[in-house]
């Protein structure tokens, strides 16, 4: 009787979950938290960069410099993209909190989160990128 | 009444509420930071450019104002809230549970400097 | 021993054992938890598995909440509805005690459907009729289309609160009896347990064993029953020289869906959906005018087939439809939730726009192992006593549903005999000493679960398992006449000496269902052995069992139970004896609805 | 009679160190489930493929699988649903005990902590207790649950912890928190208010994507969490 035949080894403990394919929610999930994580790690730095304001305005206006060099302001951009998709999921996930009803139009919900990220994020990426351009000319 | 059924597998509850709070508390800092925040990030790059923001600028122009001072402070302590429990979330998530004491006591600390150093420079840097 | 087994058996002694997590046995276990009396319950299923949960439409009781109704009608339908071959003091008790049972579960927490004055509401259903048959009446109370689901689940919950001992995962193989098997005067006295999770066995010594194993719908092909139903507690009782009784009384529910026999329940019927041939006619008009859809399940059943084979089937193919559509999307989506559901995934049918095309399905077996009306087994037609073993639910034939079983009876049965049954195991285990141990209880049966795994050669049981299937449903269904049944009585003496040379694969000791479906085809070939020969022997139509050849019932010779035993040493079974059926108000009467 | 290429995940703990994937070419009829394909497999190829399974329509809980890398339950998904090819695996997330056998010990021990049953003292007199139609469509949602466990072992906050309590957990408990009969409402809050209780929710709606009865698992949670905010 034939057998069947073995495909070798199955994904085991993380690379079980990386197989699952979950829904809307799970990649909103998955942003929310890298975007939180990554934005938190920026604030570090941050708060630290302002106290040099008084500790050492030289430094400052040397990391300043690196801020507004064209790597420096694709950096910001990123960092804009993350603030703002975790700020707009945020509200998604804070009006479902206080109306589990709304819980029935969390794809509806994560539509207008995405729609209003492109709908102001693009114009605000050009602002922020536009020296780019200016300097390369 | 509680007592009264075992709850097999897991230990009884100590009645804390402390998850209870962490969870509004991220909430409602939230509801601060989506202004503050968004606001800081758009005066910040889009009303001004990033470029022209010099040590002397800050300390002349943007906190010359004691309520914007004060409107930065406060995002600081959202910020310290609302970023440092939802920290404390990914960390009891994903760090062993024998590990978690150590690297949440890091997280603290890494709070309670962030807080030192923004609080000074709010307060100690010369108006004008 | 081969690996599929663990040598060395473990033993406990305890005072009452409850197999099967079903209705039945998780009523038993809670009854025999409030006396105090240590219990173990042995499923081979986690209990919210049992097929209990399947159970969509309804649980009668004489309420009275929405419109007039006594016990005295209910117990009626229950004799006429099977037939008039229904003990009637048997009727008695469940439709008495169905009342406060629904009540008690009420009280557990069940969330039945409620009346605009909060009552627990109620809904019609088939052959439940008001003052002696006149027209149908609302007494079955229900939770949606999820009633069972609802009652194993308060069973199950009431039995965690109460800290019922579950074996969850322990599959029964064997009982152990002392002093000789049933039919010598022996004494139940335990059982063997096989763990399934690691191929352990564990022997159970006990005062009092009940068995709640349910059905046996999987010796069909097209069968409404789940996997596990296989007369695992018929056929270990029928081993040790338990009789069975009534097994030619097997249920066939008219609305399966077609080839796979999924049900679609009754209460799409109860709310008022018709079934239409495929001139587009109410044919039940003709078969029970008063009635209609509502009639008892055998006789819609048979009009199906009538009309199939008049060449009224839909497309002139073997089946009818089932039309809900003027019910309107609210009452069908809100009365009728998972049956909709179940159109749609499995048919790909709409019912909301499309009327549902069905057939009739094996469901529901009337008969089992003989009990009295304190579910303690009885050995023969003299209602003698099996000290130590009980049985209840559908394993069990008290017997109340006859001939025929009425819609929504089997879950009264349940809660009303599960109940008694443990009742009367804890006052039994008060007045009685733990039997002598019997060294040794596990070695046959360990013995025939080791063969199995070890032949190097033999039949592969899926082949038996098709073919006893397929002969069942077409020798031993609907219609069934002389011929018919002495072939399959042959057949499956056949398909029994191909089974003694049967092999499974697996021969791990680790979660081996191979093993355990082999296991279960010997009980399926043993329930369908006594199904045959009873069927033969009943040369007459009443309910469900419905003769060609004698196609009129005859209540001058077989107005009584067929009680058949196991032949001995693999020999086919031939003692059969009757045993008279208990009239106490209702004169037999001819069945017309 | 087509056929699909089935790839199933098998582990025997007697003889394999680690679960690896088999593939099997298995004919199919047009209406067959994963259910179907699984046994005619079975039948046809190699006894000792093992999986549970009892009622076959999909009310009984026992055979949630994940099924092209969702949990499904195999009775309840039909072939032509998936296309040519069809991978199963034991559910996420659980301890493997053979092949797609899944230990669920512990996922019913989490079921017994929130005191799963109705707390309420015996009303006095015979007859039933009174509750309105529209207090008991406040709970009607999860008493649907057949404990499957498919909702919790897709959820990643369970992956990532397994001590959370879990959906399933929660919305048995959601059961009776709203059931207007019970009195140990505050009992229940109090346990599901714990590390591991509502909070480890991170609204990914896994759960209510694979949940069989088609509960909305999340609103649930929610709902508890917001009664334990409510508590006084
Ligand atoms: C689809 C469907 C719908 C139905 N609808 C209705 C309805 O609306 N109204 C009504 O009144 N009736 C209905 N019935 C009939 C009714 O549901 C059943 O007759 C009844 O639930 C049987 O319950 P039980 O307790 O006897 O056994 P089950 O619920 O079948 O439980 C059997 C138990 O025995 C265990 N078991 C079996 N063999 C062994 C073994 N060898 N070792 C250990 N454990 C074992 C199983 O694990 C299980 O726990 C319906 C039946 C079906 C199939
Ligand atoms: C701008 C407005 C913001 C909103 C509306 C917002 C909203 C939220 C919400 C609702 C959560 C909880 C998610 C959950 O429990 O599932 C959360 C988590 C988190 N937020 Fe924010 N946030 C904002 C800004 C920030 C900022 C500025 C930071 C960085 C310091 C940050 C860091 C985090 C982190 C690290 C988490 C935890 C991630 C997780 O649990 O997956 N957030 N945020
Ligand atoms: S909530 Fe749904 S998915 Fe979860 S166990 Fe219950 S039925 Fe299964
Ligand atoms: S998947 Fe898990 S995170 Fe919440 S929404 Fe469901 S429990
Ligand atoms: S077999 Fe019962 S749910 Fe699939």
């Amino acid at each position: 009787m034939a057998r069947g035949s073995d495909r070798g080894a199955a994904p085991a403990g993380i690379g079980r979950y990386l197989t699952y394919r979950g829904g809307e929610g799970m990649v909103a999930w998955a942003f929310h938290r890298a975007s939180g994580i990554g934005v938190w790690a920026f604030i570090i730095l941050h708060v630290f960069d302002i106290w040099l304001i008084g500790a050492n305005p030289e430094a400052y206006d040397f990391l300043g410099a690196i801020y507004s060099s064209p790597p420096g302001r694709l950096m910001e951009t990123l960092l804009g993209a993350a603030l703002f998709y975790h700020a707009l999921n945020g509200m998604r996930i804070v009006v479902m909190d206080f109306w589990p009803a709304l819980t029935a139009y969390h794809r509806a919900l994560w539509r207008i989160v995405w729609i209003t990220f492109f709908a102001i994020g693009l114009p605000g990426a050009y602002i922020i990128l536009k020296p780019i351009w200016e300097v390369a000319r | 009444m509680s007592g009264r059924y075992s709850r097999s597998g897991r230990p009884r509850p100590v009645g804390s509420r402390v998850d209870l709070y962490v969870w509004y508390a991220v909430r409602i800092s939230s509801l601060a930071l989506f202004v503050l925040a968004l606001a800081h990030f758009a005066m910040t790059h889009f009303v001004y450019d990033p470029a022209d923001q010099s040590a002397e600028w800050v300390r002349q122009m943007r906190w010359s104002s004691v309520t914007l001072r004060a409107l930065d402070w406060g995002m600081l302590m959202a910020v310290l809230v609302h970023g440092f429990l939802g920290m404390r979330t990914v960390l009891q998530d994903y760090v062993p549970s024998r590990l978690r004491r150590v690297a949440l006591g890091i997280l603290y600390a890494l709070a309670l400097a962030l807080f030192v150093l923004g609080t000074q420079v709010v307060l100690t840097l010369k108006i004008g | 021993m081969s690996g599929a087994l663990r040598a060395n058996a473990s033993r406990t002694d305890i005072d009452a054992v409850v197999v099967g997590a079903g209705g039945a046995g998780l009523w038993a276990a809670l009854e025999l938890a409030r006396e105090g009396i240590p219990t173990a319950v042995l499923t081979k299923l986690y209990p919210t598995r049992s097929h209990t949960g399947a159970a969509q439409g309804g649980v009668c009781a004489a309420l009275g909440n929405v419109e007039e109704d006594h016990w005295e009608w209910h117990m009626f339908d229950t004799v006429k509805g099977g037939d008039y071959l229904t003990d009637q003091d048997a009727a008695e008790v469940l439709a008495r005690e169905a009342i406060p049972a629904v009540i008690e579960l009420e009280r557990m927490g069940l969330p039945f459907n409620r009346t605009p004055d909060g009552k627990i509401d109620q809904r019609r259903f088939g052959g439940h009729t008001r003052n002696y048959g006149e027209g149908p009446v609302r007494r079955s109370c229900y939770a949606a289309d999820r009633t069972g689901h609802m009652i194993l689940q308060t069973l199950y919950q009431q039995c965690i609160k109460a800290g019922v001992k579950f074996y969850d995962e322990y599959h029964v193989v064997d009982l152990v009896f002392e002093g000789g098997e049933a039919d010598k005067g022996g004494r139940c006295s335990g059982v063997v347990g096989y763990k399934i999770s690691d191929g352990s066995l564990h022997v159970f010594r006990a005062k009092t064993v009940l068995l709640a194993t349910g059905g046996y719908g999987r010796a069909w092909r097209v069968t409404s029953n789940a996997h596990s139903l296989t007369g695992d507690g018929m056929a270990l009782a029928w081993r040790h020289g338990v009789p069975l009784m009534d097994m030619e009384f097997y249920q066939f529910h008219p609305t399966g869906i077609v080839g796979i026999g999924i049900l679609l329940s009754e209460a799409a019927r109860g709310e008022g959906g018709y079934l239409l041939n495929n001139e587009g006619k109410r044919f039940m008009e003709s078969y029970a005018p008063k009635l209609m859809e509502l009639a008892p399940r055998d006789m819609v059943s048979r009009a199906i087939y009538q009309e199939v084979r008049a060449g009224r089937g839909i497309d002139g193919k073997d089946y009818v439809y089932l039309d809900v559509r003027h019910l309107g999307r609210k009452v069908i989506e809100e009365k009728l939730p998972d049956i909709t559901d179940f159109a749609r995934v499995y048919q790909g049918v709409e019912p909301i726009s499309e009327p549902v095309p069905i057939q009739p399905t094996a469901h529901y077996a009337m008969g089992g192992v003989p009990t009295n009306l304190n579910t303690e087994v009885i050995a023969g037609p003299d209602g003698s006593v099996v000290p130590g073993l009980f049985a209840a639910g559908e394993v069990a034939c008290v017997s109340v549903h006859g001939a025929n079983r009425l819609g929504t009876n089997s879950l009264v049965d349940l809660l009303v005999f599960g109940k008694r049954a443990g009742k009367r195991m804890a006052a039994i285990c008060k007045s009685t000493q733990l039997p002598a141990a019997r060294p040794g209880a596990e070695t046959a049966v360990a013995d025939e679960m080791a063969a199995m795994a070890s032949r190097p050669e033999g039949v592969r049981p899926a082949e038996i398992r098709r073919d006893l299937a397929a002969l069942m449903m077409d020798n031993v269904g609907v219609y069934r006449d002389e011929a018919l049944l002495s072939a399959a009585v042959r057949e499956i003496a056949r398909l029994k000496g191909e089974y003694a040379r049967v092999r499974v694969e697996d021969t791990g000791s680790v979660f081996n269902t191979d093993l355990l479906e082999a296991r279960e085809l010997g009980y399926l070939l043993d329930t369908a052995e006594a199904t045959a020969v009873s069927a033969l022997a009943r040369k007459e139509s009443r309910g469900a069992h419905s003769r060609e050849d004698y196609p009129d019932r005859d209540d001058a010779k077989f107005l009584a139970h067929t009680m058949v035993w196991r032949g001995s040493d693999g020999a086919p079974a031939e003692r059969i004896a009757y045993k008279p059926v208990t009239i106490t108000i209702f004169e037999p009467k001819p069945r017309i609805y | 009679m087509s056929s699909v290429e089935l790839k199933i995940q098998r582990f025997d703990p007697e003889r394999d160190a680690a679960p690896h994937w088999v593939n099997y070419t298995v004919p199919v009829e047009p209406m067959d489930r994963v259910l179907d394909v699984l046994t005619r497999a079975k039948e046809l190829f190699d006894g000792s493929i093992t999986f549970r399974r009892s009622c076959a329509h999909g009310v009984c809980g026992s055979d949630a699988l994940m099924i092209n890398g969702r949990n499904r339950l195999a009775c309840k998904v039909r072939v032509e649903q998936l296309g040519k090819s069809i991978s199963v695996a034991p559910l996420p997330g659980l301890p493997v005990i053979k092949d797609l056998v899944v230990d669920m010990d512990a996922f019913f021990g989490k079921y017994r902590s929130v005191l799963p049953f109705l707390v309420a003292e015996e009303p006095a007199g015979e007859g039933e207790r009174h509750q309105t139609q529209e207090q008991r469509d406040r709970y009607d949602d999860t008493t649907k649950c057949i404990l499957c466990a498919a909702c919790t072992s897709s959820c990643p906050s369970f992956w990532a912890q397994p001590d959370y309590v879990g959906p399933a957990a929660i919305v048995n408990a959601h059961r009776f928190i709203f059931d207007s009969r019970d009195e140990a409402a505050d009992d229940r809050l109090e346990i599901l208010a714990d590390e591991d209780g509502v909070w480890r929710c991170r609204t990914t709606f896994n759960c209510v994507d694979a949940c069989p009865r088609g509960i909305n698992i999340t609103k649930a949670i929610l709902e508890v969490s917001s009664a334990i905010g409510s508590r006084r």
